[in-house]
């Protein structure tokens, strides 16, 4: 992947406090290029959502800064909300519409395009998470696996740039979690750039190109995934087994 | 034409409309073109009988007790020792005819859950809210699919909260202050909760009470035929 | 952030129309008006979401009553409903959660006078829907009163007591 | 750990169907000792919760029986709630008081017990979960660690004689999963039964004594965790890692 010029996301010098006085980001700086595949980890509470939700303008800053594709988020909230698509981490709340199709809808109708416009990127988001046979259904019948692919097709159907998922594989059992994983990545491999939570980094492991680690609100780690994956212990996030073997291995064959 | 579920949504809620005015206006004559007219629709809209017939029982405690009323003089106080209870026979009368307004309206109201989805039903709302300038179209109709889609999870929740509490032996507890309020402060947390995510959802999908959406609506030329045929058919009740 | 807050009052306000609904299942159905919960949850969008929200949230329920979808109590719907012997509470809960959610807001936030504009709320109710049951069934007066109020005191009272502390523990789960 | 004469949880030829027609378990027959650490497994829908859910009654079997330390649970239920006590897989539809004590006086309070001994009880189960200093919080300010924690230690107050645990690990970052694997441990080593659902067999390895497997509503293996844990791919559980591990060391040392 070769950087363009202008990183898609840059946070700069970016903090919050909630009103309730609680420090929930301080001092993030941060680049996302084009095409980089990020993931986020760090412990219950150190900040993930937070910063997640400051990049399409859920959340304001208290101080800095978050521009999106070179445009500050707070100058044009529209439009950062079309370009990074933000997936939260229960599907089950996120869903707006009675049948599979209108909930796909709901973003694009929203965007005030044509219905035939409409149509066509509810139809291709729902193919492109494998949906397309259960469009007439509910919702609420859907398994957690497909539920979350619904939550992602939503959000494709705005065809943003940049894809935020928070914890995609909370409460998935193994086979949601491989359709859910390969979905992901299918996507990064048609060019969107993606940005995801997690705490279990197992799964990413081989597929993310970046990794940061955040503790008690702030960035402490980042880099690429293969280096920084070995320091993973002092935020309180499971070193993953593949890289456990790999020590092993390591070990062994030296 | 009415039978399939493609007449759209619009004049159907028009007819309605028109023909539940005249329903609770209609005098026996009219109540019993009415009727026909309800056969004739039930030969374009096939549902199952039970349905209406399931209807109908919740309603028939009801229909017996206004036609009772109606019927009934109960005289506690006259003078006469004879009878207490005597049959006026306008009473009567009237009671049939309010029961009979009410049935006929039930099959309607049947008849229109039955041939109209909900999506459907909130597009038809919000065009009939658009040539008011003060009334937010979009926001009922999206208030509208809201509210339908809170009612299952409102239910699955209740289920899960009553499941714990039954866990930790609640059934010990004969208070009925005590058990609503202990059950109702869970359930709305949760649910207020939900709510919440839902809206930030709903936020960051662009969703702002003010930008329309067009509305995918079409009226065909047998619309327009239903339409102008029932309202003839409501101006003769009125007149008659 | 001004369309923000009104999203989420929105959507707080098609919650409570949902719980209305969900009251409404919860019907002992006694003739000719039944015992429900309802009115627990118009107490509740009154004292929660104020006067606006409030009127809008059983506003969207009576709508979509009357467009047919079986939320009435004891799974029930349609105009017919309105215009039947308990529609007058049905409509007389609108202005009813408006008056709650108006004294809610105007006076002091102590229990007592919550319970105060509850019960002005439920006056209203019944001021609605008795005398229309009266003029739909024909009963006399004594026999509307012995369907349409008397059953409901001591239900009405426990759910007036419920929905105080209800509100005031929730409060705080509301994001104005 | 010496069998009793008399299992403490005995299931024979329980199915259940659910009144939309879906058939939540089969035909499953079962006996638990006790002091027994169980691991059941299996698919999301497998019928892992239902078959809890019976164990206390809160569903009532359509044929087959449950008995409790001898008694049918149908027979008297309320005897079978106070023995059993089941944590749900979503902490947060437990939490009842306004504050952490009083959501854990709830289950105690309810049994009509003095307020000297609903005092122990609390202050006891608040110790055993490590909640003491949070008395007197409120339950949904705390994090998703210590909700779970608070869900255990409201049925711990209980007192009863197994612990069944609906997925007690989803949610939970690493140190929040650590700290209740640790609890469970030590519920354990003190005398009670434990039985527990789980998507990750990794966090419960080394622990366990027994595994379940359950795959569309039936029991398909059964046995000590060790032997079991090799045929978990059938079910579509992953392999836990730690006994990947295993099997290179094998091939290495051999
Ligand atoms: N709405 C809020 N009001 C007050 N404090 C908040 C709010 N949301 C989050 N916080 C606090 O901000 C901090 C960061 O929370 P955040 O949700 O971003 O963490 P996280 O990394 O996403 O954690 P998790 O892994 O549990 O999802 C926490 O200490 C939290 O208590
Ligand atoms: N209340 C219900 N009504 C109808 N069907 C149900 C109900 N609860 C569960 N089922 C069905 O019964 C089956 C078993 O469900 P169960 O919840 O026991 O699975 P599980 O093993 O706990 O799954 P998970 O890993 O997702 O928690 C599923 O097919 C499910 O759809
Ligand atoms: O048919 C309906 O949906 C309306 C039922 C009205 C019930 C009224 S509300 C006040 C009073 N209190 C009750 O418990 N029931 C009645
Ligand atoms: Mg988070
Ligand atoms: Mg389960």
């Amino acid at each position: 992947m070769i950087p363009s010029s202008k990183p898609i996301i840059e946070v700069s010098h970016l903090s919050h406090r909630f009103s309730d006085g609680s420090q929930g980001i301080y001092d993030i700086s941060l680049k996302i290029e084009k095409g980089e595949f990020v993931v986020v980890a760090g412990h219950n509470g150190s900040g993930k959502t937070t910063l997640f939700r400051h990049l399409n303008g859920l959340l304001t800053p208290n101080t800095g800064d978050v521009k999106v594709d070179g445009v500050s988020v707070s100058a044009d909230v529209l439009r950062a909300r079309q370009l990074v698509g933000l997936v939260f981490q229960d599907a089950d709340s996120q869903i707006v519409g009675e049948t599979v199709y209108d909930d796909v809808a709901f973003g694009p109708e929203n965007l005030c395009l044509t219905p035939a416009e409409v149509n066509r990127r509810v139809t291709s988001a729902l193919s492109a998470v494998g949906l397309e046979q259960l469009a007439d259904q509910r919702p609420h019948r859907l398994s957690g696996g497909e539920k979350r692919r619904l939550a992602i097709a939503g959000i494709l159907a705005m065809e943003p740039q940049v894809l935020v998922l928070d914890e995609p594989f909370a409460n998935l059992d193994y086979s949601g979690m491989i359709q859910v994983l390969s979905q992901i990545v299918q996507l990064h491999q048609a060019g969107k750039t993606i940005i995801l939570s997690t705490h279990d980094l197992d799964k990413t492991m081989g597929h993310a190109s970046r990794l940061i680690l955040m503790k008690n609100g702030s960035i402490i780690k980042d880099g690429l995934f293969e280096k920084v994956i070995h320091d993973v212990g002092c935020v309180g996030v499971k070193m993953p087994c593949t890289c456990q073997l790999e020590t092993i291995y390591g070990e062994n064959g030296e | 034409m009415l039978s399939s579920g493609k007449m759209d949504v619009r004049f159907k809620m028009a007819c309605m409309a028109l023909l539940s005015i005249v329903v609770l206006r209609a005098d026996a004559t009219g109540l019993i073109f009415l009727s026909i007219l309800c056969l004739i629709l039930r030969i374009y809209v096939k549902f199952p009988i039970i349905e209406f017939i399931r209807h109908l029982r919740y309603l028939g405690f009801l229909l017996l007790i206004v036609f009772l009323a109606r019927a009934l003089n109960v005289s506690f106080f006259s003078g006469d020792a004879g009878t207490l209870i005597s049959i006026d026979q306008q009473g009567a009368v009237d009671g049939l005819l309010i029961c009979w307004r009410l049935i006929i309206l039930t099959f309607l109201g049947i008849l229109w859950m039955i041939t109209s989805s909900p999506s459907g039903i909130r597009t038809a709302v919000e065009w009939f809210c658009r040539p008011f300038p003060g009334l937010p179209g979009k926001q009922v109709a999206t208030m509208m699919s809201l509210m339908v889609r809170f009612l299952p999870v409102i239910v699955e929740q209740a289920r899960e909260t009553i499941a714990a509490q039954q866990c930790r032996c609640i059934q010990n507890r004969k208070n009925p202050l005590y058990r609503t309020v202990k059950f109702s402060i869970p359930l709305l947390c949760r649910t207020l909760k939900t709510a919440d995510r839902l809206a930030d959802a709903m936020e960051s999908r662009c969703y702002s009470p003010e930008n329309s959406r067009p509305l995918a609506l079409k009226s065909k030329r047998s619309d327009w035929l239903v339409l102008i045929g029932i309202t003839g058919f409501c101006v003769l009740m009125i007149c008659v | 952030m001004k369309s923000t807050k009104q999203l989420r009052m929105m959507v707080y306000a098609s919650l409570f129309a949902a719980l209305t609904a969900a009251g409404a299942f919860l019907a002992i159905p006694i003739e000719p008006v039944p015992i429900a919960l309802q009115n627990l949850f118009v107490f509740l969008a009154g004292l929660l979401l104020g006067a606006r929200w409030g009127v809008w949230s059983i506003a969207i329920y009576l709508l979509t009553g009357a467009l047919g979808l079986p939320i009435f109590a004891g799974g029930t719907g349609g105009i017919a409903k309105l215009a039947g012997p308990t529609g007058g509470y049905l409509l007389g809960y609108l202005p009813a959660v408006f008056v709650i959610g108006i004294l809610s807001e105007k006076l002091p936030k102590k229990p007592f006078f919550s319970v105060f504009a509850i019960s002005a709320g439920t006056l209203i109710v019944y001021a609605c829907g008795v005398p229309w049951l009266k003029a739909v069934t024909g009963m006399a007066w004594p026999k509307a009163l012995t369907a349409g109020l008397y059953p409901f005191l001591p239900g009405d009272a426990l759910k007036i007591a419920a929905a105080v502390p209800i509100a005031r523990i929730l409060k705080e789960f509301i994001r104005r």
